[in-house]
């Protein structure tokens, strides 16, 4: 299996204080990678600095995009590393609220338009063709995974469950080769939370992607992923397959602790 | 060089006259530009109408003096206060019904709030200027040596520096001033946390308006000239102040008055030539600055949650 | 719910337009009315000149209800100082309110905004206090009451020059068209009177700024013999005031607008031994036209009467005589007669127009003194 | 199926205005025909700003500045050669262009894009801005704009402004023109850029997320406006036969502000309507501005300036209990017009149960 995200040693800082420390990933094809830890550990941040929101401070952030080749990617816009076939979600829903759920969707396809906005406003030859292509992907897609009767109701108006649902099918409309995930199961009841685990695998293998995500529900964490990655302050205190982790003593450590304070 | 002819041939007595007139030029910016940045500070928006504002306080005094023949002293008190009520008035009116609205229907509704003001004024006491009640006392002129300063140009830096420590003390000192830092942190923890937010917002008008007033009479002293769109050019420029030394900084705003201040007299000093664009210098100060610290000087940096 | 409100809304107003604001007026072609319109700045910038102005309009009419044995009805109308403003109005006048003659209006660019209208609509126009050649260059429907800019100018250049300045500053309102063309006649004709550097400075200031201070701090140094400042009123006197302050002694010269009370007023003790160009005074009231309305403003206004007043007096007075010549209500005949205008005796001595339609008529150099303006001379076309 | 219908109904619907456009050309008062001239070219200008303001929710006022760019383009290439030497009496024309004249369509067009040219410029530095930050910075470029063309004199003539601009008040090339920018602006938010701008406006972030280049889009957002703003500006120029700087104070962005509010931000046929309101309602509530007599009695209320007041207070009352004016985002499309027609009351019943 060939790696296709590595970080080397990146570092993220805040003023004085380290919200990342020497975080080493290696993420391979066709996996499903989680990354857990207790709050404020620096999960979302490891994420920023992947998908460019953030810089890292020091580091390299490295992706091989799909021809095999090795690009460094770190501070990289985050638009660019759209392109590259990078797609995320975000911790607290980041849909495009006002717009219905068919737009949020085909949104997502104008990284895929060639033509300028010249032949787009004429509505010329070229461009139609491109947007069919889109449109007929959309549906297909939309059709999938069930969200197609509701295509025209706004985006704010459906149900959480489905809010979140979309937001992956949205990130799934780029046509990404790695996907990450920031919480998707947050707030979800376990009803919503097996259709999702379900969701994940099935996408994974439909579509042949590498997950990459951040979970606090350690049921599904334990059941869909293949390795698992550990951070506490910053660090990484574990990896491995989940069976290890279950029972690594630092990682029970870490939780217990929060727990207690908690 | 032609060009440079300005600097040339400046003696000392013409310069140290432009800088004399820059800074009381400046402290008057800093003046009203102090009551912009904090009501921006709290409420993050731009109070567009806090330029008319000062434009009806003029006309207040006018009408106190020049009228009714009420005495300047007791007059002043009395604009003071009626400017404070307007600004609570505007408050309520156009700002309290979109509290929760999102921010470029807030800042619309400021726009007109302006809008109507200028308009008002012109309906009501027409498009014909009136001259600001004169005040021997306060207009006569002061020779030092070959300088010549107009004796309101030395009261405004006192009073711009009286002004600021009294808000900085209440700002940071006093039970109200505490609430007002925290709604303009975050107003819905402010108000689980019980401060009543509407009070503490309308007060923030009312000194902000205050702070106008003042500023008001003494524009209205050293410019004499009262017109319905006396104050959008101020209202500009020391909102332009205000941003230069970063927005909800008040310190700031006096910082930045005195930047503009003295940088329009000086550009006209020295580059003669110039004299035309003096009005733009202010705004291409204003983009350079939002350009490279959109904070401005002493505004602190902040970072978007995601 | 809101939609519907939104769709009525949209129809009253529409509906609004098509009977309110055009129809207000059914009686537009009543056979025993002459309608006169009148296009002024009573809002904005300019409003206090066309107050000034409407007063000695509403005065004419007053003393002249009548010609060609029909009522002559004004109808006035705000042109808010602003130019698409002005353009609609006319043709409002025109089209709507169906006048025969147009008087108006106090600004030039606003009166050259109407310009094409009443050109093309064959409508003669005259122009209150417009001093601006532009406005009557090539129209033939446009003419005016008032002496033009070149012939203002000079006149200033001349009696600088004879009260012995020899180096002039000039600060100009650079945004009003009015400021920029005479600074521009006075520098020419100065310069041909006192030698190529004689004009020593011209600083540029811009229409609503108060502070003058730095271009004054500079001009002090070059100490002018005199200061040319055309410009708004309030400018004008907020920027002598500032001089003043800094102890600029040279004389300030300038341009008919000045002769409103606000100058005075704002600038206060500052203002006194001006001297500025204008149409009228009292000294030279010759005409029996002038006593009548020199009385009649004092009994209707209280105070004097400005030279802004008369001026509009004498258009609404040419257009009397134009169509009284014209014998008819027929505006195409009505240019042709108020072209042929010649020594129709106004208020501001006797007006004969030339052939660009502009009147053939001396200046008036007034001052302040003791806060009123007082007559100093009087300078004849040569 | 129903895209085709919809295209059949609109061309009908083309020549239908446009024929009216003919009728009242040929056959209205000059009066009317300028209301009519102003509400399609301010309805050009609200579109134009609806693109940044409502479209990609950049809150930008700086459409007075584009617009005297257009404006004086226009005067300055149609003004016949000959009379150039009168107009610019006072400082003669640069000799780089005292030789050109244009076509006014020609003079149009570069007008439009020397506006979008200076609006890639500024997008530069100021479109990284947010929110009120963009808004004081738009309208301190749109001032810059035009302290400059009052001082370029030889270029612009200053102050003194340009006058015997060929007047153009043909309302049915106003009409055409119009309708060109309507159909473009249209077709152009319904294409795949169109929905990039909107993602901008509701998630900044997401839509980065979604490979969508903020800066790239806001900047073609805000250039296209430009253009449209140009045109219009030049159509207005034209329209008036004379321009100066005085008519391009930042204030004159209100007016089309109003406009999009009104109309509601966002949506294209909300400008529409919103332009043709403001307009024509400016012109009715001149009525307030005349002295008004019942039985005989003046009425000291109505004298010059009540009328501006309505104006503003008009503004006022539209944002605050009408934030999302008459349209909203929605459009006014044919099925609802169709769905309307067949059931009106019903109609709006469901609408007021959506909102």
């Amino acid at each position: 299996m060939s790696s296709i995200l590595k970080t080397n040693a990146v570092t993220m800082q805040f003023g004085g204080v380290t919200a990342v420390n020497n975080l080493e990933l290696e993420i391979n094809e066709h996996e499903i990678v989680a990354l857990i830890g207790p709050n404020g550990a620096g999960k979302t941040t490891a994420f920023n600095m992947i998908t460019g929101v953030y810089t890292p401070t020091k580091g390299t952030v490295v992706y091989t995009d799909k021809n095999g080749k090795e690009c460094d990617i770190t501070g990289m816009k985050l638009s660019e590393i759209a392109k590259i076939g990078i797609a995320r979600t975000f911790q607290n829903i980041r849909l495009f609220k006002d717009l219905t759920v068919y737009e949020n969707v085909i949104i997502a396809k104008h990284l895929h338009i060639k033509s300028d906005f010249m032949s787009a406003a004429l509505h010329l030859p070229w461009y139609n063709a491109e947007q069919s292509k889109a449109e007929i992907e959309v549906e297909a897609l939309l059709r999938k995974v069930d969200l197609w009767d509701m295509r025209e109701e706004k985006a704010s108006s459906l149900p959480y469950g489905k809010q979140r649902r979309l937001e992956i099918v949205r990130a799934l409309a780029t046509e990404p080769r790695l996907l990450l995930l920031d919480e998707p199961a947050a707030g979800m009841n376990p009803k919503e939370t097996e259709e999702l685990t379900s969701f994940i695998k099935e996408i994974r293998d439909e579509y042949n992607l590498t997950i990459f995500m951040i979970e606090h529900h350690m049921g599904l964490v334990m059941e869909i992923s293949d390795r698992i990655y550990v951070l506490d302050f910053g660090e990484t205190i574990a990896k491995g397959i989940p069976s290890e982790i279950q029972n690594n003593q630092r990682v029970i450590e870490a939780y217990l602790g929060v727990d207690e304070d908690a | 060089m032609e060009f440079f002819q300005g600097l040339l041939n400046m003696s000392g007595a013409s310069f140290a006259q432009h800088m004399v007139n820059g800074i009381s030029l400046g402290s008057l910016y800093a003046l009203i530009a102090i009551g912009y940045t904090m009501v921006y500070g709290i409420l993050l928006m731009i109070n567009f109408a806090h330029g008319d504002i000062v434009m009806m306080a003029c006309y207040f005094a006018y009408f106190g003096i020049t009228i009714f023949h009420v005495p300047w002293y007791f007059t002043f008190i009395g604009v003071i206060v009626a400017t404070a009520l307007l600004g609570a008035v505007i408050e309520r009116m156009a700002y309290r019904p979109l509290r929760d609205a999102p921010k470029n229907s807030v800042l619309i509704s400021a726009i007109g709030a302006s809008f109507l003001l200028e308009n008002l004024a012109n309906y009501l006491f027409s498009g014909r200027p009136m001259s600001f009640p004169d005040i021997p006392l306060l207009s006569q002129n002061i020779a030092v040596g070959s300088i010549k300063i107009q004796a309101i140009s030395l009261v405004i830096p006192v009073i711009t520096v009286i002004s600021l420590l009294v808000l900085l003390h209440i700002v940071n000192h006093t039970k109200t001033g505490m609430a007002m830092r925290a709604v303009s942190k975050d107003y819905e923890i402010a108000r689980v946390m019980g401060i009543n937010i509407d009070n503490i917002i309308s007060m923030t008008f009312i000194i902000g308006s205050a702070l106008a007033a003042i500023g008001a009479i003494m524009w209205g002293i050293r410019y004499p000239g009262i017109t319905p769109y006396l104050g959008v050019m101020p209202g500009l420029k020391c909102f332009i102040a205000a941003v230069i030394g970063g927005i909800g900084n008040i310190k700031g705003a006096v910082l930045g008055g005195f930047i503009l201040g003295l940088g329009e007299i000086l550009i006209v000093a020295f580059f003669p030539e110039l004299s035309g664009y003096r009005d733009a210098f202010a705004f291409i100060v204003l983009i350079i600055i939002l350009f490279y610290r959109p904070t401005g000087i002493l505004g602190e940096r902040t970072t978007e949650k995601v | 719910m809101k939609k519907l409100m939104s769709v009525l809304l949209v129809s009253a107003l529409a509906v609004g337009v098509l009977t309110g604001c055009g129809g207000t007026k059914k009686d537009a072609e009543k056979s025993d009315v002459i309608k006169i319109g009148v296009f002024l700045p009573l809002t904005g910038d300019n409003a206090a000149g066309g107050e000034l102005e409407l007063r000695g309009i509403k005065l004419a009419n007053k003393l002249h209800p009548e010609v060609l044995g029909k009522k002559v009805e004004l109808v006035i109308a705000d042109n808010k100082s602003d130019k698409a403003e002005a353009a609609s109005v006319a043709a409002r006048l025109i089209e709507r309110d169906k006048v025969k003659v147009i008087l108006g209006s106090y600004g030039s660019s606003l009166s050259m905004a109407a310009g094409n209208i009443v050109k093309t609509s064959k409508v003669p126009a005259i122009g209150t206090s417009c001093t601006n050649p532009q406005v009557t260059a090539n129209n033939d429907y446009y003419f005016r009451a008032c002496f033009i800019d070149p012939f203002q100018g000079t006149v200033m250049a001349n009696y600088a020059f004879k009260n012995g300045a020899r180096k002039v500053a000039i600060i100009q309102e650079v945004s009003n068209d009015y400021a920029v063309g005479l600074a521009k006649f006075f520098k020419d004709a100065f310069i041909k009177l006192a030698g190529p550097d004689s004009v020593i400075e011209v600083a540029n200031y811009q229409t609503g700024d108060k502070d003058f201070s730095a271009i004054l701090t500079n001009i002090k140094a070059m100490n002018p013999d005199a200061i040319f400042a055309p410009g708004n009123f309030t400018e004008s006197a907020l920027l002598i005031k500032q001089a003043r302050q800094l102890g600029i002694t040279a004389p300030f010269l300038g341009g008919d607008t000045w002769e409103t009370q606000e100058f005075i007023s704002v600038g206060g003790a500052d203002v006194e031994g001006v001297a500025f160009s204008t149409a009228f005074d009292r000294e030279k009231a010759t005409t029996a036209e002038a006593k009548k309305f020199l009385d009649e403003y004092v009994k209707e206004y209280k105070g004097e009467p400005s030279a802004l007043s008369a001026l509009a007096y004498d258009a609404y007075l040419i257009a009397i005589d134009g169509i009284k010549r014209a014998n008819s209500t027929d505006s195409v005949k009505i240019r042709d007669a108020i072209a042929t205008t010649k020594d129709m005796e106004g208020v501001t001595g006797k007006t004969t127009l030339d052939k660009n339609g502009d009147p053939i008529k001396g200046a008036v150099i007034k001052t302040v003194k003791d806060g009123k303006f007082k007559y100093i001379d009087f300078v004849d076309v040569k | 199926m129903k895209n085709k219908r919809d295209l059949i109904l609109s061309a009908i619907l083309l020549i239908v205005l446009f024929c009216v456009s003919w009728f009242v050309n040929g056959e209205l008062d000059s009066y009317i025909r300028r209301i009519v001239n102003l509400c399609l070219i301010y309805a050009i200008i609200g579109l134009s700003m609806n693109v940044t303001n409502g479209f990609t929710g950049q809150f930008s006022l700086g459409q007075a500045g584009f617009m005297a760019i257009g404006a004086y383009t226009v005067g300055i290439f149609t003004v016949p050669v000959e009379l150039r030497a009168n107009v610019f009496y006072a400082v003669p024309m640069n000799p780089l262009i005292a030789g050109i004249q244009m076509p006014v369509w020609l003079a149009l067009i570069v007008g439009g894009l020397l506006a979008a040219l200076v609006a890639f410029l500024i997008g530069t530095p100021v479109l990284r801005l947010r929110g009120d930050y963009l808004a004081i910075a738009t309208l301190g470029f749109s001032e810059i704009i035009r302290i400059c063309i009052t001082n370029a004199s030889s270029f612009t003539n200053g102050a003194l402004g340009i006058k015997d601009i060929p007047p153009l008040n043909d309302v049915r090339y106003i009409f055409v023109v119009t309708a060109i920018t309507f159909a473009f602006i249209a077709a152009l938010i319904n294409s795949s850029y169109g929905r990039a701008f909107k993602a901008i406006r509701e998630d900044e972030i997401a839509a980065e997320a979604m490979g969508i280049n903020l800066y790239k889009h806001k900047c073609l957002a805000f250039m296209i406006s430009a253009f449209f703003a140009g045109i219009g500006g030049g159509l207005y120029g034209a329209l008036l036969g004379t321009v100066d700087p005085k008519n391009f104070l930042f204030t004159l962005t209100y007016n089309f502000l109003l406009i999009i509010v009104l109309g509601g931000m966002g949506s294209i046929t909300g400008s529409m309507l919103g332009a043709v309101i403001v307009t024509a309602g400016l012109e009715y509530l001149r009525i307030f501005d005349e002295p008004l007599e019942i039985f005989g009695t003046m009425i000291p209320l109505f004298r010059p300036g009540l009328r501006m007041v309505m104006f503003s207070a008009l503004l006022m009352a539209c944002v605050l209990f009408w934030r999302h004016g008459i349209m909203g985002t929605r459009e006014i499309t044919w099925s609802k017009l169709i769905a309307f027609c067949k059931n009106p009351l019903g109609f709006f019943k469901r609408k007021g149960a959506s909102q």
